[in-house]
């Protein structure tokens, strides 16, 4: 099975919507050891790419570039940043294909995590984003099956989850509240999770 | 909510609007994003560019500096929120004259990656990028961890240092060599004694007893060294200098500039008779304080407090200090 | 109290000690008071002096203002008090170059009493004095009776004119007059949102609730024309604009210059959201605005709040108002 | 009888006195209007003319001279202003003289208050000081008797209270509160009043 324009475009309405629907719960737990602002991001983010959806390029690295581009636009916070990272990262490495097999969705999402690694200068293990990516493309990889493929997404974000939650936030505006976030899910992972369980349409 | 405002999301896209209304000959509004601001009169083909940004609610920085011998051009984010990659590569092509953009910014995770970002974005249009990171917060790590510093006012000596480097003609390499010189030169402290109140959230950052203050706040209320009873004003002083020497030891004969900065409400006044302290501990050092900076240079709206930056010299560091400069907040 | 001080009774002392240690170049302590401040510099044999004075606690007023091109010398009174007569004597005497001094000052009672008085006590040592009252704040009195008028941020205009013409070589009658000409043509209101706290009394000035402002309030807490819920930026400006072209109607093609001040407290950002609108009116109006002043010009310590000053211009106005100056706090 | 400079030297202790004893309650009662600070005004101005006593001259005119010195000197607040106004008109008078007759005290009087109501344009009737002296001159006015004088005078700044108590403030401070002011007496007056006691030493 590949994933092609079509698949993309159902996904991003599914995943927009989502947003949308999530906002007041992301911006609170953002609010408890940040700046509050993760639905604000999330939703500006996901309305640009939802506006750019119709227009998008066969190419489905031009159109992984445009919706990179809908959150360098909409937000210079720090989430926005890293989804148009890892966004840019795999559509370069998917330029020039029409469609991409699920096959290649572990390796795509190894790329987004290296880049924003890089981009973040932060590590795994650190209670972030990278940790729900890291665990998603381990999780996934080898699987051909679609079902299964979802399967195993969403729990891997799940699970990121549960394994960081009694850590300290070692990175960005949580850091300063170490002690306080521990026992507390990071924002950014859980934005993740809720991005994860829409795509896989669960 | 003790705020002049219309509606708190118009707060950073009004306060421009009325800045360039009011000052059209130093600035103008560059691309479409609302959010950059250039020198009104470019600077000349061949100069390199020096280029800021950061979140909004710190006048006069970042925008305010824009202007001859200082800053080419700005991103503006909404209050203390990061301005996006996409503005910032606006603002490195509204800088460059050809010969490279210098990107002289404060140490805070998302302002890092946006230039870095934006940087990206313009490489392909062949403008060679250079970056210089303020880290000058010595409340926020050890000196052995310089690097993961805060960056507070000592931007403003950055930025007037690296603005006259690039005015004078200087190239790309040359100007960052010299910016990252008094980066690495300035050694800042502050003290708050009550919060500002972002636009957006209605309600103050932090709260605070009405008899106290806390050491080595950050300017967007991160928590700083210690919290307690307001003291005296020449204690706060020689604990702010103290915490600075104990940095950047100084020796008999040493030139310095230094900086008693109002984080907003803290009027002239009481800046005046901390100065009156700091002058008189560098006289006992035999230390000469070269063109003292006194006022609101780096605020927090209207957070109480203020900021001493002190800033090592030598000769080129000096030499560029002095330099003429023109901008709607400051002439040298 | 949210104030940086050591005893309450020294503030106004080591504050002048502070800025002078800060800016040698510009101010000097005249007398031995040590509450006179005259140009580090005296101007020029033959130069009318002009003066003023007043309480501290308005920096850059009064004290501020001494500079090449504004004041010679100015005698400053603990917060919200005003100089003794035997002080204001002393900056007769700093300010004399032998062509008789202006006295150029705000409209209280205190005030008025000591300028008079140390006319008096120069008197027999032949320095010739002429006075000029600043009343222009519309909110303190009906245009009928503008001599009853508070003088607030309007002075700053007066300093300038004043100062330009004394500079430019004019007599003491030609000073005055265009002094006088410049009051005249200046009208002001305020608006306040918080109160200051004078360091000797330490509590603020009167309550206000959190949502709160009053209209018309003066820089020492006088009571204004009403208090209530705090309203939106362009709503206030509205108001106070109308108030001020109430008591000067303007037509088009008319010049002014237009001051935004801040009391203290509130931010540039704010003061720009109020001049966005400011600007927005007077395009409509046709009426051109000269040289706008946006910033911190008069102020009370940490008060919150800003205050409008409109000043019709002619030719002669417009020229004296653009002509150079310098001191600490503006340079033109 | 008259007054030499042993009486007046002896006048000033007993005033000087007097208003270290009065500092709290002139404070206070200029505070409830005014800004509070008339202990002030009136202790730092006598403590000047206190310190100058001792070489004060035999003319008596350059005495008073040396008194209005030491309120113009200390304070630029409007009652040290007006002390020093008063204070010199009536130096003027008296330049040249070592003595001066109790008759002439009325008219002195007269000389002051006209003064100070030039120096703060201020009328009669307009409950402030200006009044108790109005009083204190109509009192005294022919009386050769020192008790008889003493007398009147302290009875006639009392009744100056009395009358002006319920009439609203119309000049200094006070003036904003006028509504609040009646029914309370001028800080100034009640200064006055504690001036003439000590002076008559009553
Ligand atoms: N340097 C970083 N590297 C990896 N993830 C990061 C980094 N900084 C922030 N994050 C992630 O982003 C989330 C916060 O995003 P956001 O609210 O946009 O940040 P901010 O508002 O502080 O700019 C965090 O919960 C974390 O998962
Ligand atoms: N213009 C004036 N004319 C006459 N008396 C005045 C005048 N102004 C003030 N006073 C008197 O002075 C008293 C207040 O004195 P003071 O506290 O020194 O004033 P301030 O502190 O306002 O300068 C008033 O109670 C009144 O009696
Ligand atoms: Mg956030
Ligand atoms: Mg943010
Ligand atoms: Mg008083
Ligand atoms: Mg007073």
């Amino acid at each position: 099975m590949s994933i092609t324009k079509a698949t993309m475009q159902a996904g991003i309405k599914r995943l927009a919507m989502a947003m949308e629907h999530d906002f007041e719960m992301l911006n609170t737990i953002d609010g408890a050891l940040g700046d509050g602002d993760l639905g604000v991001t999330m939703t500006r983010g996901m309305r640009l790419v939802a506006q750019a959806s119709d227009q998008l390029p066969d190419d489905l690295g031009m159109a992984l570039l445009a919706c990179a581009q809908a959150f360098t636009k909409s937000s210079g916070s720090s989430y926005g940043t890293l989804m148009a990272t890892g966004l840019m990262a795999m559509a370069k490495e998917v330029k020039g294909q029409t469609s991409i097999d699920i096959s290649q969705i572990s390796p795509l999402v190894a790329l987004a995590r290296d880049a924003m690694m890089k981009r973040g200068k932060a590590e795994l293990g650190g209670k972030t984003v990278l940790d729900s990516l890291d665990a998603l493309c381990q999780a996934t990889k080898g699987i051909n099956d679609p079902d299964e493929l979802a399967k195993a997404a969403v729990n891997s974000v799940q699970q990121a989850l549960d394994d960081m939650r009694d850590k300290p936030a070692t990175i960005g505006r949580a850091r300063i509240f170490a002690q306080k976030s521990i026992g507390m899910d990071d924002p950014g992972m859980v934005a993740m999770q809720q991005i994860i369980i829409a795509l896989a349409d669960r | 909510m003790k705020k002049i405002l219309n509606n708190p999301n118009d707060y950073v896209d009004e306060m421009l609007q009325g800045l360039i209304a009011a000052h059209p000959e130093y600035y103008r509004l560059h691309g479409d994003s609302g959010k950059v601001i250039a020198r009104a009169e470019p600077g000349k083909s061949g100069k390199v560019g020096v280029i800021s940004g950061g979140g909004s609610g710190h006048l006069p920085v970042f925008t305010g500096y824009v202007g001859t011998g200082l800053l080419d051009a700005c991103a503006i984010g909404d209050v203390f929120a990061s301005p996006s990659a996409e503005q910032i590569a606006d603002t490195i092509r509204a800088a460059d004259q050809g010969a490279g953009v210098l990107r002289l910014y404060g140490n805070y995770g998302g302002d890092l990656m946006n230039f870095d970002m934006a940087g990206d974005l313009v490489e392909f249009e062949d403008i060679k990028c250079t970056t210089v990171v303020l880290a000058d917060d010595v409340a926020s790590a050890s000196f052995e961890e310089r690097e993961k510093r805060r960056g507070v006012a000592g931007m403003v000596y950055a930025f007037k240092i690296a603005g006259a480097a690039a005015e004078a003609g200087h190239n790309l390499e040359a100007v960052t060599k010299v910016a990252q010189k008094a980066a690495d030169a300035c050694h800042s402290i502050g003290v708050a004694l009550s919060s500002c109140t972002v636009p957006q959230a209605g309600k103050p950052t932090f709260d605070i007893g009405e008899d106290e203050m806390e050491m080595g706040m950050g300017i967007h209320g991160e928590p700083g060294v210690w919290r307690g009873k307001l003291r005296q004003a020449d204690e706060i002083a020689d604990e702010m200098l103290d915490r600075l020497l104990a940095d950047k030891p100084l020796v008999s004969g040493d030139r310095i500039s230094f900086m008693v900065n109002s984080l907003g409400a803290t009027p002239p006044e009481e800046l005046y008779i901390l100065f009156r302290n700091v002058k008189k501990r560098f006289e006992e050092l035999n230390v000469q304080i070269v063109m003292p900076l006194v006022g609101r240079y780096a605020t927090s709206m209207e957070m109480s407090g203020a900021s001493f930056t002190l800033i090592k010299l030598d000769d080129e560091l000096e030499s560029h200090l002095k330099e003429p400069a023109d901008c709607a907040f400051w002439k040298v």
